[in-house]
């Protein structure tokens, strides 16, 4: 699912990938692609993680690794950070999930009671890129779906995402809902539709698979 | 990963530029104003634009060209003062201005720039600049709503530049350039020099790339520059 | 009055001097003198004015003369740096004036009809500046009082002005109006009480010359 | 002209920060986090604080050191992910935590440094990160007040600064450095390397040094700063 979600990534784009499954995107891109990469604490141009005995103490994502700059990189504050995703120049983001709604609406930064460390840059990523794709496992731990008609949890924002990869399938939101488009090997469509707490359209013909 | 490359004539940049077009320009007087790319845009012909800079530079000199030729209807601006013949233009009908306190276009630009509706602000409260602004009381007190400006173009001068369009300035030609570079959808730089990927220190750009559509470098600058021929 | 006037900048201060009398300022003050000018179009630390032929094609100050920088000089942008005249960083600030009303309102942008070429920085810096002084002729060149009751032009901002220094006397706006507070070799009190189109307070026993 | 020299010990930077002041604290993680400033305020001993920071830094790390000596009050933040015991006082009812998206609380600071008093965004308009605030109707579209935020004191880590308090900041130990230090009404800047004045390239200053009240300069960095001991 991350080497198809790397796919979603055009030439040229500005792209934010948050902590999680999305980070390991990156690896599945050809060395001399061009995309520049941006992290919420104040860089585009992102080049590969550095093991901590070569890194520059200074020099983080916003998930605390350790990069390093490419050819291009630039430096600045917080403020210009978001202006960057607020005002439209952040082609896409790709995001974890706790739960998404048929109608794209995205749950993931609190479960009252358990877990509510803060939002972070989490919902201005949601509400403003251009482009917004989940990436997460079809069910969480307990074998709950994550994909819903409603969501249930706080949301981080509403109608954003437009598709989803989980280890299942790619499921593209629509205005009719979930749209089945791409299969995981060895997984049959049964199989996602009782995993999936909401209809789920499938195309007549054979899927595609990944 | 690699980033892309901006870099293309400035003829190709300005030929994106449509009739009735919101347009930035960045500049403080001469410095910071794109002289290259106003005489681009005259010579491309746009018609019935708004401009927004802080000033109509002087008679014969940077923005000045597109007022004389007709190519703007209105002017967002600070201050004329300088310029008698936009003045003339202003008190005759043939320009609509509006005019702003300084700093407030500048927050106004970039808030355009950084994605946020309007600000509030309690500058020119009790005078006429508050005519006809919408007002939001908070803690009892009155505040003007200042909505963010954005525009279709923006036309920067940059001391130098990089490839993928991130950019620097220097002295007070800075001045509206960067918020400028922010606030636009289509974002034209011209750059004194252009230099390879990886020669600009990344502390020390002021303009991230990825605010910029378009990169141009400018051979020897005119003498309307306030270049002196020594 | 321009030298009476420089006495105003204390050691430290960031002052924003206007166009026209107060950049004269400037030549009062002693050449090690500690205070960081500002001016609008981005810059603190300037430096002396340059003639044209030894100018730097990019530095300028607001007025549009050639400035210069000194150790400590920075640049920024016009956000920023009316961030400094908002927020506070602005210690003292000297302007021109058309009006100014006992009450210390400022009219300097705008006379109806025959002079309206925008508000440019001034309302901000009268507005805001944590001290504002004019420094003025006492009259206009029809030899009409510019200190009033009331200003009649449209203002820059209310209640701002706390001294006004004039080729006649230093006047202080107080609570009560105005107060005479020094007054100019050759010029009696008798002169500016005319000159002056609102009460003028005028203490007793001999006024300070300048 | 000649500019003043703000340079003093760290112990008499700390020493005007009184019980119940609001403090800015830089940083991002690790990096631009003014540790060494941190430790004086711990030693100071100022009580019933307000912080402002992006995070809560790890356990035994940066603000933690303040979270855990009881010093804080309420801290207005964006994430404590990473700092479990910060989770655990929150969840005690120890430490009143206010939330806000990341870019806001940059953009809140920001304002606060920019002397305006609120800005108006759609962010996080629906979900319940809106509770409870202010709305203002722009075009028929619901959008949120945000204050400005001020502190009384900011404490700020940078690179290297001069004497008059210009500030540079290196990579992304920038982050909210040059944001708090324009919004406080005392800013302590602690330095990596403190140049003489004239040393500064006026064009690569990241902050004005008129922002700036007090500059001390490191000696050798502690662990802390993530320093590998080679």
């Amino acid at each position: 699912m991350v080497a198809r979600a790397a796919r979603e990534i055009a030439p040229g784009m500005v792209v934010n990938l948050g902590i999680g499954l999305p980070t390991k995107v990156v690896n599945h891109l050809p060395a001399d692609f061009p995309v520049c990469l941006h992290t919420e604490n104040g860089m585009t141009g992102i080049g590969p993680t550095l093991p901590p005995e070569r890194a520059d103490r200074n020099l983080i994502d916003a998930g605390g690794a350790y990069v390093s700059t490419i050819p291009g990189s630039a430096f600045f504050d917080s403020a210009t950070s978001f202006a960057i995703v607020r005002s439209g120049r952040l082609d896409l983001t790709m995001l974890g999930a706790f739960e998404v709604s048929a109608s794209g609406d995205l749950a993931n930064w609190k479960i009252p009671g358990k877990f509510s460390p803060g939002v972070g840059g989490g919902i201005e990523l949601a509400q403003k890129a251009r482009r917004v794709v989940v990436l997460t496992t079809h069910t969480d731990r307990a074998g709950n779906a994550k994909l819903k008609q409603n969501c249930s949890l706080p949301l981080t924002a509403r109608a954003c995402v437009s598709r989803i990869f989980t280890d299942m399938a790619m499921i593209d939101v629509t205005a009719g809902g979930f749209v089945l488009v791409e299969i995981a090997d060895g997984v049959s469509v049964a199989d996602v539709v009782a995993a999936t707490d909401a209809p789920l359209h499938v195309p007549d013909g054979p899927l595609p698979r990944f | 990963m690699k980033l892309s490359d901006k870099r293309c004539s400035i003829q190709d940049a300005i030929s994106a530029i449509k009739d009735n077009d919101t347009v930035m320009v960045g500049g403080f007087g001469v410095p910071g104003t794109p002289i290259a790319l106003i005489h681009a845009l005259v010579a491309h012909g746009a018609r019935n634009l708004t401009l927004i800079k802080n000033d109509a530079n002087e008679p014969g000199m940077g923005i000045d060209h597109l007022l004389q030729s007709g190519q703007v209807a209105r002017l967002i601006t600070t201050h004329l003062g300088l310029n008698s013949g936009a003045i003339a233009l202003m008190n005759s009908g043939r320009l609509e201005v509006e005019f702003n306190a300084q700093g407030i276009l500048a927050e106004r630009i970039r808030a355009g720039g950084a994605g946020i509706k309007a600000i509030l602000s309690d500058i020119g409260v009790g005078t006429e600049l508050a005519d006809g602004k919408q007002v939001v009381e908070l803690q009892g007190k009155p505040y003007l709503v200042e909505p963010a400006l954005r525009a279709d173009v923006a036309l920067i001068h940059a001391d130098r530049a990089d490839s993928f369009g991130n950019l620097a300035y220097v002295a007070t030609a800075r001045n509206f350039n960067p918020l400028m570079a922010m606030a636009a959808d289509r974002v034209i730089a011209e750059a004194e020099r252009v230099l390879p990927l990886g020669q600009f220190d990344a502390d020390e750009v002021h303009t991230p790339g990825v605010f910029v559509d378009h990169v141009t470098e400018l051979g020897e600058l005119s003498e309307e520059y306030a270049v002196v021929r020594r």
